[in-house]
């Protein structure tokens, strides 16, 4: 076997671990099994508690007063907006059979889904078989193709149109969230093959977003007052419990990636836990020994870190290795979300970069050097997965070369819809508009 | 007439309310305000942005007060209401040429 | 076999389609499913969910600040009393054998509910047989008979007495909520026989709360100031936590009267999700229109629309259905809490009617019309459960029936139960408690 | 048979009760059941969702503008602390087989745990077989040990310092939460030997966060302004919120506690449910009666406390006894949070001995009486577990022995380890601190 | 010049405004403000604790007018903000020596 | 010594107070207010019901100053906080007959 024919495997069965190592297609007749979509129909509840109220309540709670209702409008009319879409198309271009680097129209308006089988995804020797039926995949999937777009508008809160927002949303949906999930999803996409390992969306979702947020940030421009003005939150009430609802919604997030109510989906959820508590205690020390008091935003900002990189490797670490990860984010985001930030002078307003960019890219490659193979033993691949540190650095060159991929064709993507969508509506609100505040002026609302 | 307002920290209203009451003083009107002077606010910090504060919450005492009054009102307030740390306010008399009590019709004295 | 029997098979049928299309009765010493357990456990969890926190805040948020402790009380206090009352004897008489019109005393206080084996409901041919154990029947449905009455509350909020509430809501749930309930979802009850189709609920607990809500706003009177006075809601952040907690917890709902962790389930979810969305959009779209801005109340309120009328319909109608569903609720429900409630001059306050039993309605009818006979194909009716659209107009006639028995039932016995409350306790506040807020005269307490 | 014998017996099978009376431990190439594993993966999530947002919000709710910041934050980062607490020795030394007094160290690290069979805890004639992996109940149990801290910070709340709450909740956690839970979980602890019941926790989690709270209470001090000033909460919408969480999650910690999606799972809901909201009403009306007004925070508190005091019995007691140990949970927890408080003069800031405590011992008690032995009938066991009313004085003593032990234990330990932390670095911020707020001074941060 | 302060129940505010408005008033600043007088407050209940609310929620009202028609401006608040019952709170008047516009620069009676 | 009130727009207040902070101004105390005047309100949207909102937010600036500075305070008020549009809001000087600091029990000029 050649080294690249090893890794393609590798890839397939990453992909496949994240798809609960399933085995060969079912028959016809074969049964769902009843266990493994409770836990699913369960993930699917709580991934989309994530964005409403999750992430729409995190980020509300840390703007000011006069836009706390825009900026919850964004998340929950993205989940409207997406939960159409996906139906119509998008869940089509990510999962439709196609080719290596998008889907097709085979399952536009989801024509051919099918609900009483277990499904299998892909054909051939490279199809992912699952105990559970389509449609359940198809709004477990909904839901991350809906809380990505939503992440994204922190990055420009206070200041974007709200017309702008669901055409830059709408089309970014479908143009850039779609083809990365076919790359690194799909047993025909690119990544999956090249053998990337991304348990539950360190790429898809939080690199994703991360640099479309960067972008968009960029693109706008910063906030009036930016730098000079008090911006600190309304009410960080409200980010904390959002915060609350991210973490116990990303156990479906991760463990709902194992597909089934395993100990795969166990493994996951420790992990999770881990290392977003040993995040949000690592920003929480960091910022103490800095600045000489712990806030309340750091640590629910370090938990979130830890949340984002333990994504991509959920399935594939052990508790020691969460742990590693977990204080990694926290300590890298909370700098990147202070000092880098400051240095290189842009405004994110809330962070989107610094936390689920870097988080992101903290997590998948650490990935790369920490998955222990001992997780994800099968009977073809008997050492299992391995990082660097079990001595296959091909892995890390994999996770490096996966990150910037995605950096590359989302950045690049979105500066391109950013500018379409500027030149037709236009991408910001009016000056006046932004000194009233975005609840008045665009929503004819206010938290009083 | 007087109108006597003082700006105090805000902790030490109950004790301010409980003096004036004590000389007699029959009814008073709190508002919450921010006030800026020589006491400095703590820092706040914010995802690595830190603002002094320099706008610190107080409360204004409005004490409308026949002329004979005055002086023991406004004496009572400085005793009640010092800490003698930085920041513990200030008190303004302002005239007042005409007072109502809305319910009766009452006028000046006796509308307070 | 003539056609009124069959539409009683078909009625039957469509009950054992809501009820998991379950075979024949288990043999006692069947085992239950423990797949479909921890569904219907979840589904249980996330539907009191909706009451508490869900419409207690979606409502809090909508009311002016004297207000918002004594809207969160209402809710609260129902779930407590409901919880004892169904136990005492609301289930028996909603799910107790009895006749065609409401159950019997078999099961006061639960006496004789068997919980370690598989729960067949109802006798002889008609009987349901399920894969879970009677009590957990019992918890699920009872999260049905709290989120009712706790619906109605909207209607007459700002100005009910707490006491009234009680009594008025306490025999509402035993001599409105557990007939109706009977008659839909018992094999034994009259519309359950006559065939009507109601997935989750439109009947029983939408058109049933919104028309009471609707003649209690009446009976009770418009709220001081009303037309003149600025009644916007304190705090939209609560109602929309609220809103986003109803649309995570409608999936047990919908999901859940699936009463299994199946693929039929799955479709129940996905044609929730794509409603619910498509109605957002639709309200938010038909009021950006008309009013110059997209509120932020509209699109939340779109949403609950939306929620509301695929309830019905959730496992019977396509993803394509489901949009179209989704449309026609969020534009006709605007309609009916704008321009309708103007035009006809009641004052309910937080459009109970508007969105519950507006929304109810288009959804019991358009099930009438949509329902794809594919997704409800049995050995015993092969071509499913059909709508007018797939040539069966008798479906749609019998939604009427329902509809109009629903109205007209739970319309009179709410209006005699309000003048009895009213005769005993009053069932307004005094003009001062009301100008003073409820939360300080009838609690003693306040929002700061 | 002798008496002690068979209490003994009795113990080990009301533990194995409380593991869902599982069968002889599983081969080693026995399957974990997928429908068991969902509902422990979910109910895992809604416990973590009991202390964040949950208690964060209950708690903060009650306290004034300036310290609810300063709230959130106790329950937050005593989340991140356990979480990795838990994974590096809390679960060894709860665990771990160790003795009758405390677990070991082979699980540090959680070295040594499995995730792809089913889990077996203790060895020998006590055993206790699940059908899920050891990783889920790892899981499980760690989301116990983080509520159970958060619940003692409501004692000390608006004075405590924050370094102080890091410092003594982490040893708390190691040397009273751990040792409790192996004396009345692990088979070899020694209460589960004597046969105590405690189907949930009214003994580890409730009664031990009570007595340690009282305890702190007293050492800190009482606040500045305690019985003078007003201290009325400053927004009790989030202690509804939070009140309402802590519902809907408690049916995790309850029906979680079967360990499997099963009938008894069902049932252990239902007595959750029927003690809530009996309590509710009990706390309602009594005082209703003697204070003249229902208020919000009575309703919710005796929720609480109707829940707490159901947590012991859930598994062992029918809809009858839920009844009446939700009545009087809700009428003794009134009395003791307002009279016995007053009359006894310590300043419990939320009432953590008056709710937790004081509900724990009407529930640990009330098992004793009311345990119905037809609910946990076993081939080994053919009369089930019985209290007192069918005739089994001595399980009655067995409650009373457990409770007494633990407040004795955990009140001396915790004194202990509050001089030891208030020798290191003090236990109580500075009167200015206090008088500015917690949040300001402590965290540099402020609801605005 | 004279400014008129008024403190008033809360729900009285439309009614003063409109009949201000009727006297040709075209501006005024509010303020929320806590009231302490006769008018005893509601108690409020917390975990057996009782609190008498000693303050309560009034409204004050600022007009700038000009001398002429000050006593309408008096007259008419005391006729709008009356219900009769203990609470209606009071009016009082103080001197203005100086109003600018601050838009234009204009002064006095052309800045109101 | 005098009292000068300023009604400004909320934006302009850091403006202001650096303004005032020049000419050796050492406090102020602010109030959040609304407004009422000729500047119209935005239309809030409630379920179909439109209300145009009457009262804006406005920030009420309050410093005592002593007779020789006035002038010089009104003027650089005037032009910090203003930005051409209607609604900039208006100065008022009101005649302040005493003044104490609470901390020293210094009074008049030097009580600023
Ligand atoms: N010239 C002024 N005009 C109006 N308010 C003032 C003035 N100077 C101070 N204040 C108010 O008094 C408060 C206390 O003043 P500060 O200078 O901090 O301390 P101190 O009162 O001890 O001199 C300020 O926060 C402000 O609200
Ligand atoms: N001497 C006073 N100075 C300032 N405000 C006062 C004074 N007396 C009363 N008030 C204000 O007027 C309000 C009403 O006064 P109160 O004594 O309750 O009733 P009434 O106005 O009917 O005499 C009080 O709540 C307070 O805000
Ligand atoms: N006569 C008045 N008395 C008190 N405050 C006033 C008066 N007129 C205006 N104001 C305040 O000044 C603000 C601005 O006034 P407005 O008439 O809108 O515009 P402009 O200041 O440009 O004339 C108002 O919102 C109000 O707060």
């Amino acid at each position: 076997m050649t080294n690249t024919k090893r890794l393609a495997t590798r890839g397939a069965l990453a992909a496949a671990a994240f798809m609960a190592f399933a085995g060969p297609a079912f028959a016809d007749d074969a049964k769902i099994d009843t266990g493994d979509t409770a836990w699913m129909l369960t993930s699917t509840a709580i991934v989309l508690m994530m964005t409403i109220p999750g992430v729409a309540l995190f980020y509300a709670g840390m703007v000011r007063k006069k836009n706390v209702l825009a900026t919850l409008m964004q998340s929950f009319a993205i989940t409207a907006l997406i939960s159409v879409l996906w139906m119509v198309v998008g869940y089509s271009l990510a999962f439709g059979e196609g080719g290596a680097f998008i889907g097709d129209f085979s399952r536009v308006f989801l024509s051919g889904m099918t609900w009483d089988k277990p499904f299998t995804l892909g054909s051939g020797d490279g199809a992912v078989a699952f105990t559970i039926p389509e449609v359940v995949f198809v709004m477990f999937q909904m839901t991350f193709a809906i809380i990505t777009p939503a992440l994204i508008c922190g990055a420009f809160a206070d200041r974007f149109k709200f017309s702008a927002l669901l055409w830059f949303i709408g089309l970014w949906s479908i143009l850039v969230y779609a083809p990365v999930a076919h790359w690194v999803w799909h047993p025909n996409g690119w990544l999956f093959a090249l053998g990337a390992l991304d348990f539950a969306g360190g790429t898809v979702v939080h690199i994703n977003a991360g640099i479309a947020g960067l972008v968009a940030a960029i693109v706008v421009g910063k906030r009036k007052g930016y730098g000079t003005e008090n911006f600190s939150p309304f009410n960080l009430v409200l980010a904390v419990i959002g915060a609350s609802l991210l973490w116990v919604g990303w156990f479906g997030f991760n463990a709902g990636s194992a597909a089934a109510a395993s100990g795969r989906a166990g493994m996951a959820m420790l992990a999770t836990q881990v290392a977003t508590g040993a995040a949000a205690l690592a920003w929480m020390f960091a910022e103490w020994a800095t600045r000489g008091k712990p806030s309340v935003l750091g640590v629910i900002s370090g938990a979130v870190a830890g949340l984002v990189a333990i994504t991509p490797a959920a399935g594939f670490v052990t508790p020691g290795g969460s742990l590693v990860i977990g204080v990694v984010a926290g300590v890298v985001c909370f700098w990147a979300s202070t000092s880098l930030k400051k240095a290189l002078g842009y405004d994110d307003s809330l962070d989107v970069f610094g936390v689920h960019g870097v988080g992101g890219i903290v997590g998948a490659l650490l990935t790369g050097v920490l998955a222990a193979g001992a997780l994800s033993v099968t009977d073809a691949l008997p050492e299992g997965l391995q990082g660097l540190l079990e001595g296959n650095p091909g892995q890390l060159m994999i996770q490096v070369y996966a990150t910037a991929a995605t950096l590359i064709y989302s950045g690049v993507a979105s500066l391109i819809l950013l500018k379409i969508v500027d030149a037709i509506v236009g991408l910001r609100v009016s000056e006046e508009a932004e000194r009233d505040g975005l609840d008045l002026s665009l929503h004819g609302e206010s938290v009083q | 007439m007087k109108m006597v307002v003082a700006i105090i920290k805000p902790f030490k209203l109950d004790e301010v309310r409980e003096a004036l009451t004590a000389l007699g003083v029959q009814g008073l009107t709190v508002t919450e305000v921010k006030g800026f002077g020589r006491q400095k606010g703590q820092t706040e910090i914010y995802r690595g942005a830190e603002y002094s504060v320099s706008f610190l919450p107080k409360v204004k005492v409005e004490i409308a007060v026949t002329d004979s009054l005055v002086e023991r009102v406004v004496e009572s307030i400085q005793k009640s209401a010092n800490t003698g740390k930085i920041g513990d306010g200030k008190i303004f008399v302002l005239d007042v040429s005409h007072a109502v009590r809305i319910r009766t019709g009452e006028t000046n004295a006796e509308a307070l």
